[in-house]
């Protein structure tokens, strides 16, 4: 039995209950271009793979969604975080246009790990189909930011708030301001209080607060 | 609990994600069972010690003074630079004054919070993206122009 | 969908016996799943807001949400 | 060999050939930015449909947005020459357009086109700001693409007309009629100096008075109904031209630019015609496309011989053309009812104008042409893909009778209109070819986006150097100061080394460990988790998730915790103090920060919610530094202030306080070591962060302290053999990494029974070793394999599983290996 996404259901059949849940990994391809890309190539860290198909589109897809699910479409969230994977690895993809998305159903195990195994049912044996291997390791930054206003000072103050005033573009009627209160450009300090309270559940007078 | 703040900090304790202000201090409800207490007057270790020891048995305490910065976003256009991070509906028919949420913007979590005049936002985050989040900031407001203002 | 992260099967009940016989009980918590394609009952953490667990009824076929609930009140 | 030549010679040559266009080689100079947007009712299209519900939805009090893809509100009614309440359309046009912009919560959006939708009434745009200049202005992005929420929405997207299919139907000078009165009546372009129209449906034919009452003469118009219809007979009048009822076009002359047709009338005489623009409709397809993306099928409807939508997603109703009412009368009718209901199920009581009227045209039904048989010459399906009617007859030869096979076969459908010309035609000549009804064979699934979306509008601020966030230590500026490499440790950059004036990485690495072993180093190690567990049970549930003890723990003592998944592999590893009866502080590695956090709160909140704890993360609100080798006491004493005693017999290893230093700060420290030194963590809060490692230089200083990195902290934590994040892989249990010993017999915790399962327990099980290279000038490099001394570098020699995942911290892998303790005996080559 292989039946992509859809083993829990045919097995149900069978009597069989699966480690198995049914996930929706979402593929994308662009407009035809020319040859780009030769091979495959991914980007664990960011989570993101890429062909060139033969009909010039490149093939691209990254992590699964992340829920149960049957219905064989995904979400904004994943095709942004797939786009931004994309174009931290190949910044020169920026202008091409996706052309079209889709939603596949895999057969995720609970730990990742393949399943090959006979069952308990003659002559069935269970082979759930579906990208088990991904690896989920979060993505990094890419480039440093700079952290200003070093000071060294035996006593252990915090740097002074420091004043940056810089007026960009705009009209005076469409004026948006940022006000810094306890940070600079990159460098937080300041002396307000910020306490974090938890209430013991039964004694909180709001354990029905709305999440 | 809430007779316990309300008799030290002459506030009622936000049964919802609001703020509520007191006696120096600053109430938000930022989900359930769990508020954000913000001073702009008194010390933190005072603060959280003088928490603790009034709430003890009813919550526990934990001073983050030194792990957030705070802003303040604000101005006609402060709503539509937020809202190029924040998937959060900010307009007053859907945000009450007052108002308090916790979320992410530009993959960085923040609490924010509403005070004073409408069209203003004082955001807490930590301390540790605080230079990513300002070039968020700087790069989202460009396009309506922007002033930095530092309070002494 | 990037404030909230997906856990899965909110009906499974973690064993209390640490005996052998419990073995089955064990698999049944940690691995195996009904997995239905239709109304589920799943867990899902507001992670990047009020850090509640919460048990979401949902249909797996559409993404209807059917109910909400704190994890906490449901047990 | 034929294959390989294929491969080689002629598809790389057959590829660069191809019309398409180039990736750039840079990136993309422009920016594009995302926003959010919400809104009570969002209307599509801004048409006559569109704007009478944005009017009715607006007027109701509903915070409405209506987005359109021209730069100008309108639609077809800025094509055509109708009227409303008796007065020219645009007219109208202009008062809507002022009324919506004079309402106070009505948002339009121009140059937008909403391309998908999702779930939660989400739906997704993309805005062309500046697409339409050169450069955009500075600051100003270039696209922009809007996620807006939206309670209810309204589909006003219209209708895309279907070209006829006949023999050289590409030609210059074949245009759809739509778009020839487009020229004609929006912009004032005559497309050509004499037209024949030919078409199958009435509205195609006000071409023909559209380019008469413009000076154009028109030289014939080919109805291909059977049945003369008055209105195209009218319109043939008012254009002095003759007219054919159920004739068709089966030629085409000219090659550059047409010349002539050929038609053939319903006597199948042939007449030829001089025209240097030919006119054609098909009918139109409603734009149904958005009504799909939620999984809804479309719907055929033979009445309009077009294709419906079908169940809607929740929140969504379609109107006009999209919704197959074609007359402008019904558009205005259909938009305004939509809009006022849309407005009710948000809570609003529209009331009710008197909507506007159009003159409510009587047409003769349109009787699909779906194919001129008798024609010669290529037939063009897709005009983008160059697929033709005897493509598709090929397709259906071999097999393919299902529109996603034969789209498949043939690439009907997947260029960049995504087949919104060509998909219901092909389905047509398929039905045809396959003897069965067109709404049997249905189409191809309709997928977002429905226009192409430029990448780099999902991505928009995320690019770059700030693609993710980068998270920055406390010591960051210090480090920078001191010349420190980086490297990225998820999010976050520490210090990887501190080099000095010509030094070559590896010297840096060997100063700062022999110093650290000899004298004294201090390292950021800030990025650990950092979690308060409060409560009276905190004791008894860190018992429950770590696999060894805690609730004996004294208080002001620390302890190493190891912390498996229920299904018995190890999860994370740290150590916690503990500061109060009820008050312990956790910590976690660096790259489980996270996940470790959303873990205890599953156990709190789910498995054990009647347990008195609660946790908070305080990773950001500690600044800690390590403190490491035989000097440690005497800097860590030097910045304490006086009076406080940490004698090895008043602070002894693995104890754990508060103090104050540098004149008052509180701070916490530890006497614990991950690389195998005396050595103390200190704690301030972050604030003071920059501040204390400036101190802790100075007062190490007479002790020759230096600051050293990750790297140096890998070496010494793996000769040490501390676990850490490359070897706790989500493979491993805790007898693999040599800590089955601390695996609790006593009690139930996370992972306990699963962890005691034979197979995770075994002994052949692969384990961690350490290795000293024999020949120590040849550096083991990371993801190196071991195989026996001259043995051959093959996968059946190899003596270990492959290093559990690369890693960035090279020496970390390199040096630690999971084999085979079964007794052979490795060497590292």
């Amino acid at each position: 039995m292989s039946v992509a996404g859809s083993s829990s259901r045919v097995a149900e059949m069978a009597g069989l209950r699966l480690p198995i849940e049914a996930h929706v990994l979402q593929a994308f391809v662009t407009e035809g271009i020319k040859p780009l890309l030769d091979t495959v190539i991914t980007f664990g860290a960011g989570h993101f793979y890429c062909s060139q198909s033969d009909k010039g589109g490149l093939v691209f897809g990254g992590d699964i969604d992340g829920y149960n699910t049957y219905a064989q479409r995904g979400n904004l969230p994943v095709v942004e975080d797939v786009a931004e994977g994309g174009m931290a690895l190949m910044p020169v993809i920026g202008r091409l246009r996706l052309l079209r998305s889709w939603g596949g159903l895999l057969d995720m195990s609970m730990d990742g790990s393949p399943i090959i195994d006979v069952t308990p049912v003659e002559g069935l044996y269970l082979t759930p189909a579906g990208a088990m291997a991904a690896s989920r390791r979060r993505p990094p930054p890419a480039g440093a930011s700079p952290i200003s206003s070093p000071r060294a000072n035996p006593t252990l103050t915090p740097p002074p708030t420091v004043s940056i005033v810089s007026r960009k573009g705009a009209s005076s009627t469409k004026r948006a301001w940022a006000r810094n209160r306890t940070c600079t450009e990159g460098t937080p300090c300041g002396s307000n209080a910020l306490i974090a309270v938890s209430a013991l559940w039964k004694s909180s007078p709001i354990a029905a607060m709305p999440p | 609990m809430t007779a316990a703040v309300r008799e030290a900090y002459g506030v009622d304790l936000p049964a919802k994600s609001v703020t509520a202000r007191g006696k120096s201090v600053n109430f938000i409800g930022y989900g359930p069972g769990q508020w954000l207490v913000v001073s702009e007057t008194l010390a933190h270790e005072a603060l959280a010690e003088d928490l603790a020891t009034r709430l003890k048995g009813l919550a526990s305490v934990s001073d983050q003074s030194g792990g957030r910065a705070v802003l303040r976003v604000s101005g006609p256009r402060a709503r539509d630079v937020l809202a190029k991070g924040l998937a959060v509906d900010l307009d007053p028919r859907a945000f009450p004054a007052g108002g308090a949420v916790t979320s992410t913007i530009s993959h960085m979590g923040v609490q924010l919070w509403q005070e004073g005049e409408a069209d203003s936002y004082d955001i807490a985050i930590f301390r540790s993206v605080s230079a990513s989040f300002w070039r968020w900031l700087t790069a989202s407001a460009a396009e309506y122009g922007y002033e930095v203002v530092t309070t002494s | 969908m990037e404030e909230f992260t997906y856990r899965g099967d909110a009906t499974v009940t973690r064993p209390e016996s640490l005996d052998a016989s419990a073995t089955d009980a064990w698999v049944d918590y940690v691995y195996l799943r009904d997995n239905p394609a239709g109304p589920h009952k799943e867990h899902w953490h507001h992670s990047a807001g009020c850090h509640a667990w919460l048990v979401v009824t949902r249909d797996t076929r559409t993404h209807e949400i059917l109910a909400v609930e704190f994890a906490r009140e449901g047990s | 060999m034929a294959g390989a030549f294929w491969e080689k010679v002629y598809e790389p040559l057959i590829r660069r050939s191809a019309g398409l266009g180039r990736a750039a080689d840079t990136a993309d100079p422009d920016h594009y930015e995302k926003t959010n947007a919400f809104c009570d009712v969002l209307v599509i299209g801004g048409g006559a449909a569109g704007l009478s519900a944005a009017l009715a939805a607006g007027r109701a009090g509903a915070r409405v947005i209506l987005c359109d893809e021209d730069f100008r509100l309108g639609g077809r009614l800025l094509a055509e020459r109708d009227e409303i309440d008796g007065q020219p359309a645009l007219d109208w046009l202009k008062a809507a357009e002022a009324e919506l912009m004079s309402l106070p919560d009505c948002r339009i959006l121009r140059r937008t086109t909403v391309f998908g939708v999702y779930d939660g009434g989400t739906y997704a745009a993309i805005e062309r700001v500046n697409d339409h200049v050169p450069v955009p202005p500075e600051h100003a992005p270039r696209q922009r693409l809007w996620r807006i929420v939206a309670k209810q929405s309204v589909v006003c997207a219209g209708a895309i007309e279907r070209p006829l299919l006949f023999g050289d139907n590409d030609r210059p000078g074949v245009m759809l009629a739509g778009a020839v009165r487009s020229y004609v009546n929006r912009y004032g372009a005559a497309p050509g100096r004499h037209a024949v129209v030919f078409a199958d449906n009435d509205a195609a034919f006000r071409t023909a008075t559209d380019l008469a009452d413009a000076g154009i003469a028109v030289n014939a118009l080919i109805d291909a109904r059977r049945d003369p219809s008055p209105a195209a007979q009218a319109a043939a009048e008012s254009a002095r031209a003759p007219y054919f009822s159920g004739a068709a076009v089966t030629s085409v002359r000219g090659a550059l630019g047409i010349k002539s047709v050929l038609i053939t009338d319903m006597n199948g005489q042939n007449q030829q015609f001089d025209c240097d623009v030919l006119a054609m409709s098909g009918g139109w397809s409603p734009t149904l496309n958005l009504t799909t993306h939620l999984g809804g099928k479309p719907a055929w409807d033979n009445g309009l011989s077009a294709l419906v939508p079908g169940d809607l997603p929740p929140g969504m109703s379609v109107a006009g053309a999209a919704a197959g009412k074609f007359s402008l009368d019904a558009c205005l009718a259909s938009g305004e009812g939509a809009g006022a209901e849309a407005a009710r199920n948000c809570g609003y009581s529209p009331s009710a104008p008197a909507r506007p009227v159009a003159k409510e045209e009587a047409a003769t039904p349109a009787s699909p042409l779906w194919q001129v048989e008798k024609s010669r010459g290529k037939a063009f399906v897709d005009f983008q893909n160059d697929v033709t009617v005897s493509d598709v007859k090929l397709a259906t030869r071999e097999g393919f009778r299902v529109p996603e096979h034969v789209k498949r076969y043939t690439t009907l459908g997947m260029a960049t209109d995504q087949g919104k010309t060509s998909n219901l035609n092909g389905a047509a000549v398929i039905a045809g070819l396959t003897g069965r009804y067109i709404g049997a064979v249905g189409t191809t699934t309709f997928r977002p986006p429905y226009t192409p979306v430029a990448i780099a509008a999902l991505v928009g601020h995320h690019r770059g150097p700030d693609f993710r966030p980068t998270r920055l230590t406390p010591s960051h500026a210090f480090a920078k100061e001191r010349n420190a490499v980086f490297v990225e440790a998820g999010a976050w950059l520490r210090a990887l080394y501190f080099p000095q004036a010509g030094e070559a990485p590896q010297d840096t690495v060997n100063r700062e460990v022999a110093t650290v072993r000899s004298k004294v180093g201090v390292c950021d190690v800030s990025t650990l988790g950092k979690i308060d567990v409060q409560g009276t049970d905190a004791g008894t549930f860190l018992d429950r998730v770590y696999a060894n003890t805690f609730s004996t723990l004294a208080v002001g003592k620390a302890r190493y915790g190891m912390m498996l998944r229920e299904d018995g592999f190890a999860m994370d590893d740290g150590t916690t103090a503990r500061l109060a009866e009820d008050h312990y502080f956790m910590t976690t590695t660096t790259a489980n920060a996270v996940k470790v956090m959303q873990h205890l709160e599953f156990c709190q909140q789910v498995l054990w919610p009647e347990l008195d704890v609660q946790t908070v993360s305080a990773t950001e609100q500690w600044a800690q530094y390590a403190v490491a080798g035989p000097k440690a006491r005497e800097v860590i004493a030097a910045l304490l202030d006086s009076g406080q005693d940490i004698s090895n017999e008043a602070f002894p290893y693995m104890a754990a306080g508060s103090f104050t230093v540098c004149g008052g700060t509180k701070a916490r420290l530890y006497r614990l070591s991950f690389s195998g030194e005396l050595a103390y963590e200190i704690g301030v809060p972050a604030r003071f962060g920059d501040a204390l490692i400036r101190a802790i230089i100075e007062a190490g200083a007479p002790h020759g302290i230096v600051p050293y990195g990750t790297e140096a902290l890998g070496v010494m934590r793996i000769e040490k053999g501390h676990a850490a994040g490359p070897e706790v892989s989500g493979q491993t249990t805790a007898h693999d990494l040599g800590l089955g010993k601390m695996v609790s017999k006593k009690k139930d915790f996370i992972g306990r029974f699963m962890g005691e399962r034979p197979a995770l327990t075994e002994i052949e099980r692969a384990s961690m070793v350490g290795l000293r290279p024999v020949d120590k000038d040849t550096r083991i490099r990371a993801g190196a394999h071991l195989v026996p001394k001259d043995a051959d570098a093959t996968a059946s020699n190899d003596q270990a599983m492959s290093p559990p995942w690369p890693t960035r911290r090279s020496s970390e892998a390199g040096s630690r290996w999971r084999c085979s303790p079964a007794g052979r005996s490795a060497t590292a080559k």
